[in-house]
Order: C-alpha cells, then structure tokens, then sequence
C-alpha cells in the first residue's frame, strides 16, 4: 500500500500503547478520569481535523456532528429501550446523515462562508432539540440516566483509550495513503486538485463522511461514558472552541497532534484546577492556548518536529 | 478517423460581454496548434470551456466524437485532455515528487487507499521536463517562475493526457528554460501528442506548431498553417498592430 | 399591526447598530472578527462601570466606552491580525479564542449574575397600543445618525474612500499609494468604537452577562452573510429583513422560534446566492 | 533486536515520569487525614457561592470547636460553571482526586442532572441544596437503594407550587379579584417544570383561568412584543415564570410600564443584590421563593449565621440566598450524623443523617425546620413520599415545619417584604404605581 512504514513507527506505537494500558496501574482514579476526557477529545478532535485540519473546509459546528451520534443513541436507548449494540450503530448512520447535510452546502462555498454555515447548523440544532418533540430529546433539560457501557476509572479509561487509539490508528493509516495526500490537496487548490483529474466532490465528500464516522462514535460513548446529555452543554461554543484548539495546539494535518493537543489542555485545564478553582483557570487556559496558538498556528507538533529536524540535520549533515 | 478535438460554434457570454463569439475548430490527431490574438480575444476562455471549467453557453465540444458539454473536468481528462495555466497553481506545501502525485493519482478512492504511490514514475515525469534530483524534495515557494511551469508541465503530463492545453507556458522564463520547455514540447510531438498551444512568444511557438488559429474579440479571424495566420492581414492589424 | 412596525423599526435600527462595525472590518480587512460580540459585552461593561458604579454622567460613560472600545480594536489589529496577516481562518479562529479570554476575564471581574443597564434617558411614551422607552428610541435615533454619518464619511472623505478603494481591491489600492496598514488600523479603530456605541446600547436594551457576546455576534454573522459583504445599504436592509422577522415570530407564531428563522435564513441564503442577497457592493 | 532494544529505552524513560507523576499524586493523597468536603456547584454565581459560603462558615465553627470524629475538616472546590459537563468533570474530580468525604451541592437542576449517576456509582453522601428538581426526589422512591446518600435539605418543586396555588386563591383571586392570566414562561427545564405544576393546578383550585401561555427563548433581546401581546390576551394579570434571564424581563416590565400586574416564578429577584443588578429597575416585583428568603425576619441562629457572613465576606451576595441557610445548616447535620455513625459509611451515615432534625425558634414559634420526611410517610395533601427531603409544612398554621415557600415582593423604594403566608409576612401584595387599579 506505500505507507511508508518504517519499523520505528512501529516500535513508537507500540510503546504508547504499552505505556498508556499500563496507566491504571501507576497513576490515580483522578487521573485517569481526566485521561478518559481527554481520550473523547481526542476523538472529537480527531475528527474535526480529518475535515477541517485536512481539507481546509473549517468547520465551526462539530457538535452539530457529535450531537447527532449522541442525541440517537441516548434516545434509542433511553426511550425505545434498543440495546446499546444496535442503537450505536445507528447514532453512526444518523451522524453520516447528518454529515451529508453539512457537505450540501460545501459544494457551492468554502472558506470563511463555510465556517459561518456551519456555526448556523449548530446554533439551528440547538434550538431544534429544544422545541421539537421534546418528549424525546428532553428538551432544554437534556436526559439524565442514559444506560452507561462502564463503571469505574479503570475501566472507562480502557474503554476510551481503545477507541481513542483505534480510531487514531486507522486515520493515521489512512492518511498516510494517497487519500491523504489528496485530501491536504484540497486545502491548498481545489481547482488545481479538480485539473489533476480528480473529483473534489469525491474527495470532499469522503472527509466529510469519515468526519461524521468518527464523530457520531465519539459522540455516542462519550454519552454512554457521561450517562446524560443537555444540548447547552453540548452544543456550545465553548465546545466548539475546546476541539478547534486541541487540534491546533497539537498541530492541524496531523494524527499525533489533536492527540497530543487534547491531553495538553484537558491535563493542564485539570492541573491549573487545584491552584485557580474558579474562573481565572479558563482565563489563564485560554490565554495559554491563544498565545501558543500566535507563536505557532501549525501547533506543538510541528515545533517538535522541527526541533528534530534540526537535531538530525546536525547530527549527521544531511 | 474522430478527431481528438472539434468545437462547433462555441458561444460563452458573462453577462452583457460575449467571451467567445461562434467559434469553430478541428484538432487533428498529432498535429499542434498554436492559438494565438490579443490580450482579452477569449483564449483562456476557451481553454476553460474545453476543460468544462466554464460551461458554454451554446455550441458543442467534442473529444475523439465523444460530446463532453456535459462532463465533470475530472471525466474530461480521463478522457485524454488536460491544460497548464497561465498563473501556474501548483500545491503550496508540497513537494515537486508529492505535487506530480497528484496528477498521478486515480480518480478513485478505493485505489487511492490501496494501491502505492509510483514513485518511480513521478520521479522520471519530473525528470523530463527538466527538474534535477536536488529539487524534487523542494517546494514551490522555493522555486522560479520557470520552475513552476515545468511543475505545471510535469503534473499535466501526469495525468496522461492525449491531447495537451498549454496556456502561456514561455511567460516569465528564461531563454534557457524556453529551450528546454521546447524540446520537452519536439518530444511529444515525435510521440503523437496532440497540443494547443497558447502564447505571446511567437518566435518560440513557430518552430512547435504546424498550424495556428488567430482569434480576436471572441472570433476567429484566421485560421490554417503557421506562416499563413501571422501573415494574414486581418491578424496583422488586431494583434501585431502593423 | 402598528405596534409590529414601531417595535421592528426599533429592534432593527439597534441590529443594524451592531452590524456595521462587523460589516466595515470583512468589508476593508476580509476577515470575521468572532471577537465582535466581546467587544460588544465589554464595551457594556465598561460603561456599567464608570457610569452606574462610578457615577460618572451617561455621556461620559458612552465615550469612554467607544475610546476603550476602539483601543481594543486598535490593539487587536496590531497583536494578532496583523502577525497573522494572509491567513483569514487563523485569524478567525484567534478571535474566537480571545472572546472566550474576554468572557472568563468579565466573569472574573464582574462575577456570573447579570447586570441590568439603567436607561440612559429614563421615561416611556404610548404609541397606540405599544409602549416605546425613550432609551431604546434614543438608540434607534442614534442608530441611524451613526449610520448615516458613516456613509458620508466613506463617499465624502479621503480616508473613506481609501477604505472603500481597499474593500474593493486590496492590491489595486495599494498601487495607487494607499497606505493598507494605515487604512486597517482606522478601520479596526472605528469598528472598535462602533462596537462599543452598539455594546452600550444593546446591553442597555437587554442585559449585562459574561456570555451576552454570543447573540450580537450571531446577530452581525447574520446580517452581514445575508445582506452580502461589505453593502452599508444592504446591511440596513438585512437588520430590518431580521428585526421584522423576530419581532413578527415573537408576536404572531411562536416566540420559542425567535432563532431557527435568522439560522435558517443564513444556510439558504449562503447555499443558493453565497455572495448574499445584494452582492458585493460598494461599501 | 534493535526495535526490542529501543522499546525498551523508551519504557524506561516513560516509566520514570510515571513513576514521578504517581509519586507526587500518592504525596498529595496522603498530606492530611482530614475529613474532607467537597463543595460541587458554580464559583461565580451568587447560588454557588452562597452554598459555598454556608458550608465554609459551617466548617469553620465546627473546626473551632474541634472537627468532626476528632479530625479538621478541610474543603475542596470544584467549578461547575453551570455546565452539565463539567460538573460530571468536577464530581469525579472530587470523588477520584481529592477522594472526599462529603459533598454539598450548590448546583442547578440540569448540573445536578448530570453528576447524579456519578453520585450512584460512588456512593458519596451528597447534600443538595439549591435544586428542588421533583424528579430526583422521584428517583429516590423508585430506587432508594442507590440513590440513598443524596439528600436534599430545600422543598422540591411540588410542594413549592401547591403553597402557591393557595397563594393565587387566597391573595389573587380573594383579595385582587383577578380572574384571569397569561403565563409568560421562559423555554428552560425549570421554565416546563413549574409551568406543568402551575397550569395543571393554578385553575381547578384557585380558580384562575389560563388565557394564554407565551413561551419565549432565553435568548429574547426585546421584550416590548411579548408585553403586548400579553396584556393583549386580555387577561387580568401576567404571570411570569423565570430564571435564566429574569432581570431582563423585570427590567424591562419597569422600563416599559407593563400596564398589568405581574407575580410569580421569578429567580432574580430571590437574591438581596437584585436591586443594585438592576440599577433599581425592578419594583414591583413578587416573586414565590424558598426560605429563608430575602425580606424574612430570621430566627436567632440564622440571624447569627448572616452577621457571620457579613462581617467574613464583603463581596456579593450580600446576603446569602436560601442554599447558603441551608448549607450552613446542614452541613452541620452531615457532620452531626458522621460523628454519630461514626464516619460516612454510607447506611451507618444515612440512617443517622435521615434521624437528624433541627427545630429552629423565633418567638416561642416554629420557625424554620431542618428534618426529612420519613420513607415512607405520606404528604397528606399532596399524597405522595419524598424520601430524603426537607421537611415542609403546606398548610396553616405552619406548626409542623416551615412554609414549602413564601410570597416576597420589591417596592419601588427598593424595600422587600414577605407578603405571604400571613404568618410570615411584613408587608402587603401591592401593584405597581403605574398599573391602573
């Protein structure tokens, strides 16, 4: 397949993995809550990256995606009683349904425009839940004692470590192909990707799916994890903010980085908590974020690699 | 015996202004064409129309007598056409090797994922249009004017094409490197390229083309060998002004 | 029927208040200030402290307001749009990152609960069977000076045809000697004052809190995708095309939909005609 | 070779940063044997930090007078900012990371929502009180296995609607002879929750009639349509049921001479900063509200308690709201009933916590009470249990507990008084100067 494997990517995956499943048994039931945070983050931002970091087309309303998978399975589960194997399954679809509403608009505008839509599309949804059938959605006040899949720090942190690192696996696998290439293509060109003989619609339409794949998964543990959900939690632009950020901070064009980026500000978010309980922790968070943000937009991974770069370049003048 | 290439009257209007005015024209398998008139005459816009960028506004285009009016750009080159811009558009952050795998790649997903890069093969397109090893691993802000035509050039080709657009490829470069963008051209001819070629420098575009179309305001105004269109008089006063 | 037309024609001239200086900022600059609405909130802030804590007369209140209001914006320009320069997402998305900053930073200084503006000119009127305050008036009257005043500046003066010249072509005007920087930084000045003129009377019309920021900035999105970039006229247009459109839900079918309408009127309007209903105008 | 060779570098160095980090969490978990409380609710609302604040004063007097089981008491906070999220967050963050003793609660309804299936799975003793969400309650009757250590020391929502029914009879109807009213309710979960309660009730009993019910989006800049098509409707009064937003909606009927009466569900106003937040934009004003409220003449204890906080805290709120009696009151029980039972073992705490009972005097009265309604004991007017909350009283003369709620109202001169239960009251429903008689 050309992946351009090479055995230290293998031995650095296999080194994480280790370390990460040995976590609980090193590091507290606090810890560990916080990690399961940041491995839903992670996914979030994951996904928003396969869309946004890759294709250029930003979006501002990926909860709209995460909600999707969310509100689906906590209403199958909740109101028609359909068992948590089927009902995820079917937050998926419905998430790639939704994604398929927010790629209509892709077609006809990028951009800044784009990032506006889908901004609306969450607001819309937030209304949206509240009004219709509330009987269903719980309205404004969401639904609270939704069947959780796990119990115990340990156990959840395994639960969303393995999804975490399955669906990171595979996007970096995947993006490590031609597709991946020709997804980073079209932040750059699309008329230069359409006159290389490749339909954007295609591709554009692939990111989105795969987007909303991996949103309406997240979304729908991450519900199983909290066993409930409000839409003012949800969709939020404080939300929105959290995952845009994880992936820049980490590095956008990336799978290490949203990684990277969601255990950064989770971890720090949680670390500042002790010393500033209050509301100075999201003032210093979110300074940290827009000041790293300023001295490098393409993020932390990319200061690291180029860190190594020079390493390498004068260890052995190549 | 279908023609690579036949356009029959060819109409585009943007609002009040009419871009191309019934234009009509054959290509013929293996032969170059040069395309030339004023600043604004509508050979861009022609270009466009072909590639499907633009849809016309009447009149069909047909490639080997297969009408394409319809057709997305991408199905467009699949079937054997592709064109360089005259503002050369290449992939900023790439590299020239991943910039040529563009144009090398299926318009498939499925074969995108599973089937490797051939590297061998962006490395000897890059090659042949006159990128030494040292800049295959370069990226374009790092690259002249003329090296991003050969770019242009280089990821055109990739995409295999049959028949070749070439929009303005001698503008900004050196006279070294329009030798060395002619003998790329001389090559293809010797293996049946057919192209239609763009261009202001009329002294760099006689020795590669057999014929030439004159275009003015939207219309053709001299159509047939080289030596015949620049002498013609209606050419001479629109666009040499003499 | 009369009280839908005071009451839009009042709510509209307030909306179209918070859209021009949004407006004038992707007009000249080509870029979404999601920091807008923090502007707003701030600006409102800042007049509740010097003129209802402090006690400073209204007046007074207003233009510290705008003067901070446009430091903001000048400070803005020079500290992240500018060190960002080209690249209009990132910009974007700086400014969302600093509105939540503000956000934290109001609730930090002013705590969570929400603070009621006194009017700035006390008293109500009855016009048939609508009630109209003399505050929101004052605002809607204002609103109008304000915008008009803007309009000649720009057909009228040097400086304002030189930001149109930029809004239109930003090489073009370069050319032709306009200094880009210059014309950015008035302009990311004046948004910044309209913005906190806006602030001021949107808080005084509704409320002071820390996450206020969101329904202006929504607000501005909206009358500015819809109207089409950069049109003064069609901002005007748009804010009433808005105003009426809430204030006949609120009254005639359900106000719980009071934002589906504005949201679903931005997704069609940018999926059928993108460059919004009266194109790109001049400014 | 190589790869297992470098595999193992690798886990060397990451080993010793785990080491590290277990190590500095190990030390932060054994600094103190404290008894530890954790307080769960928003630091920057007068709600939270009223509960906040009850709690500390509590702890404080207790520490003074030698802890609790021997030990200090220490508290630790975790920020909900009113959100769902992270008060999950802050729940775990108190029960894993500070693993606390205790937890007192000055969260919303939708936040206490959200932590409650944490609460079932640690099995924390938790104490509510500022939300008065029914359905939680109900969640004790259904499952009071693991459901048992929460409490909630503040009337839950029906009992609050069902002293206010009587209210609308006795006052409204008797005394205004209003007979009819348009609902203006804000679209919230508390907003649909005491709408149920109110429209279901309000008619049959009192004998008003609903006109119209006007639902408005918490959003909502302009009030000025909603007022019209309110006195529109034609009824007598408006009644106006708000919490997200309600010192834009009272502002607003003061700034536009609503020319109508207008009483209800109105938070804002519950708060003794209400008038200072709305530059005095607020007269006329009444609004039902848990006690003590703001208003209320206090029994000595609680009297004392306030002087405490005024002489500790000069930051808003001035007066701490009713959550902040409550937490000062039943922190002390907590901790009461942990001597008792000898430490939070949660049957041993929650039997000894369920026993606990505080009869608070003013004049040789029943005044205020802190005391849970048994098990299975019956409300007799409302017929139902309510496990695990606070003891109410919804009938006169109040001998068995407190008043559910009261009436309070503002006066245009920025004076506040409880205008119902006559027992409690030190004022007079009245309308504002503007609305015609």
């Amino acid at each position: 397949m050309g992946l351009g494997l090479r055995w230290y990517h293998f031995a650095l995956w296999a080194g994480f993995i280790l370390v990460m499943a040995l976590m609980p048994e090193f590091v507290s039931k606090g810890t560990l809550r916080t990690m399961i945070f940041a491995n839903f983050l992670a996914i979030f931002a994951i996904s928003w990256d396969v869309l946004s970091g890759r294709t250029g087309y930003i979006s501002f309303g990926h909860p709209f995606l995460i909600g999707i998978g969310a509100y689906t399975t906590a209403i199958l589960t909740k109101r028609f009683d359909v068992p948590v194997e089927y009902a995820i399954p079917a937050a998926i679809a419905m998430t790639m349904v939704g994604g398929t509403i927010m790629f209509l608009p892709a077609l006809r505008i990028k951009g800044s425009y784009f990032a506006l839509v889908s901004l609306a599309f969450m607001e819309l949804i937030y209304q949206l839940v509240q009004v219709i059938r509330p009987d269903l959605t719980g309205g404004t006040r969401g639904m609270s004692g939704i069947v959780t899949l796990t119990r115990g720090a340990a156990n959840g942190y395994y639960l969303s470590f393995s999804l975490m690192i399955i669906v990171a696996l595979s996007m970096w696998l995947l993006m490590r192909t031609r597709l991946g290439t020709a997804l980073s293509a079209i932040a750059m060109n699309e008329e230069s990707v359409k006159g290389s003989g490749l339909s954007p619609t295609k591709l554009k339409l692939f990111a989105f799916m795969t987007s909303a794949f991996v949103a309406g998964l997240g979304g729908a543990f991450y519900v199983h994890y909290l066993g409930s959900i409000a839409p003012r939690a949800l969709f939020d632009i404080n939300f929105v903010f959290t995952i845009i950020v994880a992936t820049l901070i980490g590095g956008a064009s990336t799978i290490v980085g949203p990684m990277f980026g969601a255990f950064f500000l989770t971890f720090l978010l949680e670390y500042l908590r002790p010393f500033l309980p209050g509301a100075e922790r999201y003032l210093i968070y979110g300074a940290i974020a827009l000041l790293l943000y300023m001295y490098q937009p393409k993020g932390l991974y990319h200061i690291f690699m180029s860190q190594l770069d020079r390493f390498k370049k004068s260890g052995d003048d190549d | 015996m279908t023609k690579p290439l036949s356009i029959k009257n060819l109409v585009k209007n943007f609002g009040g202004l009419t871009a191309t005015d019934d234009i009509s024209f054959d290509l013929n398998e293996g032969q170059s064409t040069g395309l030339i008139g004023p600043n604004g005459a509508g050979k861009t816009t022609i270009f466009s129309q072909i590639m499907g960028e633009y849809r016309q506004t009447s009149g069909t285009i047909e490639l080997y007598g297969t009408e394409i009016s319809k057709l997305s750009t991408p199905a467009r080159i699949r079937l054997g056409v592709s064109r360089t811009y005259q503002v050369p558009r290449p992939f900023a952050e790439f590299t020239v090797l991943e910039n040529v795998r563009v144009g090398l790649m299926p318009d498939s997903i499925w074969k995108m994922i599973t089937e490797s890069p051939n590297v061998d093969r962006e490395i000897e397109l890059a090659l042949s249009v006159g990128f030494s090893e040292s800049d295959l691993r370069r990226t374009p802000d790092e690259l002249s004017m003329g090296d991003l035509r050969k770019l242009e050039m280089a990821r055109t080709m990739a995409t295999n094409p049959r028949i070749m657009l070439l929009d303005e490829v001698f503008a900004g470069l050196t006279v070294g490197e329009i030798d060395q963008i002619a003998k790329l051209i001389q090559k293809m001819r010797s293996e049946n390229m057919t192209f239609l070629i763009v261009s202001h420098d009329l002294k760099a575009l006689e020795p590669l083309v057999d014929d030439a179309i004159a275009i003015n305001y939207g219309k053709v105004i001299a159509q047939g060998s080289f030596a015949s269109v620049i002498s013609d008089k209606a050419v001479r006063t629109s666009y040499l002004g003499t | 029927m009369l009280e839908i037309i005071i009451q839009g024609v009042l709510l509209s001239g307030l909306y179209a208040l918070i859209a021009v200086g949004f407006t004038l900022i992707f007009s000249v600059g080509r870029v979404l200030n999601l920091a807008y609405g923090a502007y707003i909130m701030v600006a409102g802030y800042i007049y509740f402290y010097f003129s209802q804590l402090l006690g400073l007369p209204p007046i007074a209140g207003l233009l510290l307001a705008g003067i901070l209001g446009a430091c903001m914006g000048l400070l803005k320009y020079n500290l992240i749009v500018k060190p960002l320069k080209a690249d209009h997402i990132a910009v974007e998305i700086s400014t969302l990152i600093l509105a939540v900053v503000l956000q934290s930073a109001v609730i930090l200084c002013f705590g969570n609960s929400a603070k009621i503006l006194l009017p700035i000119i006390p008293g109500v009127i009855h016009i048939g069977n609508a009630t109209v305050t003399y505050n929101v008036l004052v605002a809607t009257i204002a609103s109008w000076l304000i915008l008009i005043g803007l309009y000649l500046f720009i057909k009228r003066t040097h400086v304002g045809r030189a930001m149109m010249a930029v809004s239109m072509d930003t090489k073009g005007a370069s050319i032709s000697g306009v200094d880009i920087d210059k014309i950015n930084m008035i302009t990311w000045g004046i948004s910044g004052f309209l913005g906190a003129i806006a602030g001021v009377f949107f808080a005084s019309y509704t409320q002071l809190s820390p996450t206020m920021w969101v329904a202006p900035l929504i607000i501005a999105i909206a009358i500015v995708i819809v109207g089409g970039i950069g049109s003064i006229i069609g901002t005007l247009v748009v804010a009433h095309i808005i105003g009426f459109m809430e204030i006949i839900s609120v009254a005639l079918i359900s106000p719980q939909l009071r934002g589906v309408f504005t949201m679903l009127l931005i997704i069609l309007v940018l999926v059928i005609r993108p460059k919004g209903l009266f194109g790109r105008e001049e400014l | 070779m190589a790869l297992i060779l470098i595999m193992e570098d690798l886990m060397k160095f990451n080993f010793i940063k785990v080491v590290a980090t277990m190590a500095s969490f190990m030390l932060a978990a054994t600094a103190s044997a404290d008894i530890k409380v954790g307080f769960i609710g928003s630091l920057s609302s007068d709600t939270g930090l009223s509960t906040l604040r009850g709690a500390e004063i509590a702890i404080d007097e207790l520490n003074a007078s030698g802890g609790v089981l021997g030990h200090q008491i220490k508290l630790v906070t975790a920020d909900t900012r009113q959100d769902v999220t992270e008060g999950v967050k802050a729940y775990e963050y108190l029960a894993e990371t500070e693993e606390v003793d205790f937890i007192i609660s000055g969260s919303i309804d939708d936040v206490s929502l959200g932590w409650l299936p944490r609460m079932q799975e640690y099995q924390i003793p938790t104490l509510d009180t500022w939300t008065s969400y029914i359905g939680i309650i109900d969640m004790l009757v259904e499952d009071y296995d693991s459901m048992k250590p929460y409490f909630m020391n503040i009337a839950s929502d029906e009992a609050l609607a069902t002293l206010y029914i009587d209210f609308g009879k006795d006052v409204l109807v008797d005394q205004m002879g209003w007979k009819s009213t348009v609902i203006l309710q804000e679209d919230t979960a508390f907003g649909g929750a005491i709408h149920g309660l109110i429209s279901q009730a309000m008619a049959p009993v009192a004998g008003i009639e609903v006109v119209e019910t006007i639902v408005y989006d918490v959003a909502t800049v302009d009030f000025a349509p909603l007022y019209s098509r309110a006195v529109a409707s034609g009824a007598d009064f408006i009644y106006l049921i708000s919490s997200v937003n309600s010192q834009v909606v009272s502002s607003q009927y003061v700034k536009l001479q609503v020319p109508l009466g207008m009483t209800g569900v109105n938070v804002a106003p519950m708060g003794q900063d209400y008038w200072a937040d709305t530059g005095g934009m607020g007269g006329g004003m009444s609004t039902l509200t848990p006690i003590p409220a703001v208003g209320m003449k206090l029994d000595p204890a609680s009297q004392a308690f306030v002087d405490t906080y005024q002489a500790k805290y000069t930051s808003r709120p001035i007066v701490p709201h009713f959550n902040g009696f409550n937490a000062y009151h039943g922190l002390k029980q907590a901790m009461a009933a942990a001597e008792e039972a000898g430490g939070f073992n949660n049957t041993t705490w929650v039997t000894a916590m369920e026993k606990q009972d505080l009869i608070l005097e003013l004049d040789g009265e029943l005044w205020l009470r802190y005391g849970w309604w048994g098990n299975d004991e019956i409300e007799p007017r409302t017929g139902r249990k309510y496990p695990h909350n606070l003891r109410f009283d919804i009938t006169e003369p109040f001998d068995d507990g407190a008043p559910s709620m009261v009436v309070i109202q503002w006066y245009e001169d920025g004076t506040n008084a409880v205008v119902y239960p006559d027992k409690y009251a030190n004022g007079k429903f009245t309308l504002p100067s503007w609305v015609k008689k």
